[in-house]
């Protein structure tokens, strides 16, 4: 039982959502719609999940004074506050002026943002140490690259200035864009969009079972 | 029996709507009285109302030709609908410019007649009224046949070729470059005395690329426990050092070594990307292994390992169906398995029915992608240069074969 | 005491908490690192609760005028999602997976069916020939149709690459590489905006030091 | 003297650079035409260096390129330069759409990104914003990504700094909503095709939604003469597409982070969407063609520095590697 019921599940549901994109009316718009209204609860619990677990590692790791216990107890704190703030905000929790905003204005995107614009940094050492024309296929995407990264500002134009307008770098970064980046994405996009629709049709059909885990 | 009754009710409502029609034009419906003695705004032409297709029997279109006075000299539209016993309602007003108009508010099939009021300064000019319309209920939508058929022929090629390889035919699958790639590189780190890298990416067991990464892993493995020479291998999730475990250890028994194996091949780290990345980059500058495989789902750390892989001078092979990190990987590798030749390697090696047979099948929606990419071409080509009547008829039933709205 | 000009200087403080790991991993990096978790977990949390349970759940369930009844099983299965904290019942919670697999399986079948195959096909069907456009559209033409038909060549795993079929797969893998070059073109330029955006902050709004 | 020691060395020069940048230099700063060329030559100065100490065989440190890298992203900021900048037919196109629109269009707004892609993607919004309000664009915001909402109001709040008038013209529920976040990722497109009533039951704030003018009458996409996404991976533009734009029919423009943008090219060639502005120079020339310059035109500069730092660190490394296997050979 453990395991025909969540198969009985995807079966259905997954059936519903393929049927009902043929078949547009009752019972099945009905049933799309409810799955669509208990997707979106589902989905708020998954987050929820996520942070309970996060809380409950982060409280065993205290418990256990395991290494770098102090950072976990500091991750704590950070949720807690954010979250009683957010209550004690009511429905205009994240107005401008009330305490949630400012933690999302001046700590929140502050650490995100910064997490994630510290890649710049890693991309320019990369480039310096590792990325290299090794064979003509590498050759080909540094070359690429370079007309896009040129194109896209304007010192490309710059470079380029003596040229008449239309032969200018930025029309040349256009032209990869639009023309051979459009046919290789393509490409790739059919591929995947095949790959997606046998996977989900294993899925459905109860042929894929590794998102229920082991036993 | 029922073809009468059909007829019957057919007959009643084309007498119920003459019937409507000779109904003088509510008085009610608009106010066209003239009080500024301004002239009334030219009122919109060919009105029409239709079902709309293939719905719930949920809504009626209303297109017509905007008036000639919009958009100076008029401030919108207002649409009216007029139901079976003559009464009016004003369902919307609309700005000027509008040409078209989707009622929802309506009930199946019952019958309907719309007048659409050009409203300027001096009042509201109407338009005719529409015959009747009703809201009709239809069992499938038609207009999505096509992606009917194509789907079925496309998943039923993945169910043929599944079940025939689990039948036990042979399905041929070409050699995936990269493999070979991957077994030269294990052979070099052996003759060095190094170890070897394998970071199985930064998902966890239920990514199918994590997965494919483990498939991989046995092969490697395997090829490992012959030579005798040390892998290296730090994940970030525990389910994912489990099972990495219980396969190198696999590789090890069936290679006639169980002695070889220990534990400590394989170290989980820490779940948190940027730690685990520290962490590695560490073990790599310590251990300068030979070989580094990176294979499986990676985010932004690709570039980072890469970059320390070639600051030791490793030979580095990739795989990744992410494309957002494939770019970094080409560069920075000696060999990379794009994409879906990561998938297609797994199953070249694991000869699992259920992979190989989706494989196959996929191939199957290649060649028609392709054919009709080709064939569509050549039929547009010549349709246009030649005007060749058949190669129209043939363009014409691609598009509708393809067609998608 | 102004909480702005406080929050402009913890923020600046967090930032370069931050920027320190590139230097080397440190104690301000770490606990930098480990606001932003819970942080970053507390936000999602409260925004989830207050627009999904409350302005969805709680209105359509409840407060409407005429209530829903069917978005309590939503609830049902959202609870039992949260089994999985649980060792001994955690097992239960693959019914609420098996409902996300399910849906997400059954409408990105069709989503990706149609928009990412039918739709990029049929537009790739175009003219070698000067219908009006130019003759420099029908070369584009020639190079789409070519690097598309080619691309698919090189991920077909049913035939070897020799002959004509493997001149076609290599001339599929260059496209595959420009394509993969102006994904880094690309994504190059995204990082080095993201960073410009810290640096604005750092130096304009902290600092003011930006005209 | 030990690691430990030029550690704390270091701090204190950090520090100390920072109390001079806040308490001594001049604000604002601005560098002299001289001094901008002066500081260019430097920098070509360092890379000749840096090219001779990588082809003897000495790769310099990675901190050192990280340093090189902040200089190059940062003293721009400093610099007066007219930069000629282009247009794009894809970000012309998403112009010319929104300018299509006749006043008191509905245009439904989807802000899917967080405060790490604002930087691209916050310029967009703001000149958007900012057009919307002035050209009498009704505007229904949403978002995909929780943090979505949140950046529409600080958007809204840069157009009304920008132009101070619109604060008294605009009227929150009459001229534009913010119906905030809902959970679900592309199934709340699938949901707001059957009714957006459906999705949204209130608005940000709590209002119901049967009591806000400007949306009570509208039931789905049907009712919406156009869309504007801004996105920064998934669930954005790609499901926006699919479910939006081929399934309802939707009309559509992106703006997109240029991590992303490459992607959705496709999509704009096969006339799924009408438009589209991708990274930095997609804003930049969207704030140009609707005359509404802002960050991403300042950005610019700085942009295009660092662009050229890393193709010189490319072509160096690269120099280097030939030069090794030529010499291993």
């Amino acid at each position: 039982m453990r395991r025909e019921i969540p198969l009985v599940i995807t079966f259905v549901v997954g059936v519903v959502f393929v049927i009902s994109y043929f078949i547009p009316h009752y019972p099945f718009n009905e049933f799309e719609s409810w799955f669509t209204d208990w997707f979106s609860i589902v989905g708020a619990f998954a987050i929820w999940l996520g942070a309970l677990n996060l809380m409950k590692i982060s409280t065993l790791k205290i418990v256990k004074q395991k290494k770098d216990w102090p950072f976990s107890a500091l991750t704590i704190v950070s949720f807690l506050i954010i979250v009683i703030f957010g209550f004690y905000g009511g429905k205009g929790f994240r107005d401008p002026g009330t305490t949630f905003d400012w933690l999302y204005v001046y700590v929140y995107t502050a650490l995100s943002s910064t997490m994630f614009a510290l890649l710049a940094f890693f991309v320019a050492s990369a480039s310096y140490r590792a990325f290299r024309a090794r064979n003509f296929e590498a050759t080909l995407l540094l070359v690429a690259a370079f007309f896009v990264m040129l194109g896209r500002v304007p010192v490309g134009d710059m470079i380029t200035g003596f040229l008449p307008l239309e032969y200018q770098m930025s029309h040349w970064a256009n032209w990869v864009m639009n023309i051979l980046n459009t046919a290789g994405q393509r490409a790739i996009m059919i591929g995947i969009a095949l790959g997606l629709v046998s996977t989900s049709l294993r899925v459905i059909l109860g042929l894929e079972r590794s998102y229920l885990g082991g036993d | 029996m029922t073809k009468q009754a059909i007829l019957a009710g057919v007959i009643l409502v084309v007498l119920l709507s003459a019937g409507a029609f000779g109904q003088d034009r509510p008085e009610a419906v608009v106010d066209s009285s003239n009080l500024t003695g301004a002239i009334l705004p030219a009122p919109v032409t060919n009105i029409e109302a239709k079902n709309h297709k293939y719905d719930d029997g949920e809504r009626i279109d209303l297109f017509w030709e905007k008036s000639v006075d919009d958009p100076d000299n008029i401030f919108g539209y207002k649409v009216y609908r007029i139901d079976k016993d003559g009464a009016s309602e004003l369902v919307r007003e609309l700005l000027p410019g509008t040409t078209e108009y989707f009622d929802e508010e309506v009930e199946n099939d019952v019958p309907y007649q719309y007048i659409v009021a050009v409203v300027g300064e001096a009042g509201e000019a109407p338009s005719e009224m529409t015959p009747e319309v009703m809201a009709a209920w239809e069992f499938f939508n038609f207009s999505k046949l096509n992606i009917l058929i194509l789907g079925f022929i496309v998943c039923g090629s993945v169910l043929f070729f599944i079940s025939s390889a689990k039948s036990g035919k042979k399905l041929f699958i070409r050699k995936i470059g990269g493999l070979e790639a991957l077994e030269e590189a294990v052979g070099r780190a052996t003759e060095m005395g190094r170890p070897i890298l394998f970071i199985p990416g930064i998902l966890d067991l239920d990514d199918v690329q994590t997965l494919a990464a483990i498939t991989i892993l046995g092969k490697v493995s395997r090829v490992i426990a012959d030579y005798d020479s040390k892998i290296l291998m730090p994940v970030s999730r525990s389910l994912v050092m489990t099972s990495a475990r219980e396969t190198i250890k696999e590789s090890y028994m069936s290679a006639g070594r169980p002695d070889g194996y220990n534990d400590n091949m394989v170290q989980y780290i820490t779940d948190e990307q940027f730690g685990y990345v520290a962490a590695v980059n560490g073990i790599m500058v310590r251990e300068k292994p030979a070989t580094c495989l990176y294979l499986g789902a990676f985010f932004a750390e690709s570039l980072i390992l890469a970059e320390t892989g070639n600051s030791i001078g490793a030979i580095q092979i990739a795989g990744t169906a992410r494309p957002g990190q494939l770019p970094f990987f080409v560069a920075a590798c000696d060999y990379t398995l794009i994409g879906e030749e990561l998938f297609a390697a797994s199953a070249y090696l694991s000869g699992d029915p259920k992979q190989l047979g989706s494989l196959k099948g996929q191939d199957i929606g290649k060649i028609v992608a392709m054919s009709a990419i080709i064939l569509g071409t050549l039929a547009m080509t010549f349709a246009s240069a030649w005007e060749l009547g058949f190669m129209q008829s043939l363009l014409d039933i691609l598009n509708s074969i393809f067609v998608t709205n | 005491m102004d909480w702005q000009i406080f929050g402009v200087w913890l923020a600046a403080f967090m930032t370069l908490g931050i920027i320190s790991f590139l230097y080397k991993d440190n104690v301000f990096y770490k606990a930098a690192e480990a606001i932003f978790i819970g942080i970053s977990a507390g936000y999602w949390f409260i925004v989830f609760f207050w627009d999904s349970m409350v302005g969805k759940f709680y209105v359509q369930a409840i407060e409407s005028p005429e209530p829903e009844h069917h978005v309590w099983v939503g609830l049902i299965l959202g609870i039992l999602m949260l089994a999985r904290l649980s060792n001994k019942v955690g097992w239960i919670a693959r019914w609420p997976l098996a409902f996300v697999v399910g849906a997400t399986a059954g409408l990105y079948m069709m989503m990706f069916f149609v928009s990412n195959a039918m739709v990029q096909v049929q537009s790739t069907i175009m003219p070698l020939w000067e219908t009006g456009d130019g003759w420099f559209t029908v070369f584009n033409n020639i190079v789409i149709i070519i690097g598309v038909t080619c691309g698919l060549v090189y991920f077909f795993f049913s035939k070897k690459h020799e002959g004509a079929f493997g001149v076609a797969a290599k001339i599929g893998i260059w496209f595959l590489m420009v394509t993969f070059g102006a994904s880094f073109g690309y994504t190059v330029m995204s990082r080095m905006s993201l960073m410009l955006g810290r640096l604005d902050f750092l130096f304009g709004t902290w600092l003011e030091m930006i005209p | 003297m030990n690691t430990r020691m030029k550690e704390i060395i270091a701090t204190v020069a950090i520090v100390a650079f920072f109390l001079i940048c806040k308490y001594v230099l001049p604000k604002p700063l601005e560098f002299s035409p001289l001094v901008s060329n002066l500081i260019i030559g430097a920098m070509a100065v360092v890379f000749i260096i840096i090219l001779i100490r990588t082809l003897q065989g000495k790769y310099i440190e990675r901190r050192i390129v990280f340093l090189l890298v902040g200089i190059a992203l940062l003293l721009p900021f400093f610099m007066q330069f007219d930069l000629p900048l282009q247009v794009s037919p894809e970000v012309k196109a998403t112009y010319d759409a929104l300018e299509s629109l006749p006043p008191g269009s509905k245009v439904l707004a989807s802000f899917d990104y967080d405060p790490p892609s604002a930087p691209e993607l916050q310029p967009m919004a703001d000149a958007f914003m900012q057009y919307a309000f002035e050209n009498d664009l009704k505007v229904i915001i949403m978002g995909l990504w929780p943090q979505g909402p949140q950046q529409a109001n600080q958007s809204i709040e840069a157009a009304f700094v920008a132009n101070p008038a619109l604060r008294e013209k605009v009227e929150y529920g009459v001229d534009y909503v913010n119906l905030g976040f809902q959970a679900g990722n592309e199934f709340v497109i699938v949901g707001m095709g059957k009714g957006f009533r459906s999705m949204f039951p209130t608005d940000m704030n709590g209002t119901p939604y049967d009591s806000i003018p400007l949306v009570k009458n509208i039931t789905n996409f049907g009712n919406i003469d156009f869309s504007l996404n801004f996105s920064a991976g998934k669930p954005g533009t790609v499901e926006w597409v699919q479910v939006g734009v081929d399934r309802y029919k939707l009309r559509m423009a992106a703006g997109n982070t240029a991590v992303q943008a490459p992607a959705v090219y496709p999509y704009l060639n096969a006339g799924q969407i009408v438009g589209l502005m991708g990274g930095m120079s997609g804003a930049a020339e969207f704030e140009k063609i609707t005359g509404k310059t802002g960050k991403a035109t300042t950005y610019l500069l700085s942009q295009s520095s660092a662009h050229l730092v890393v193709i010189g660190l490319i072509i160096i490394g690269n120099v280097a590697f030939f030069r090794e296997k030529k010499g291993g050979k």
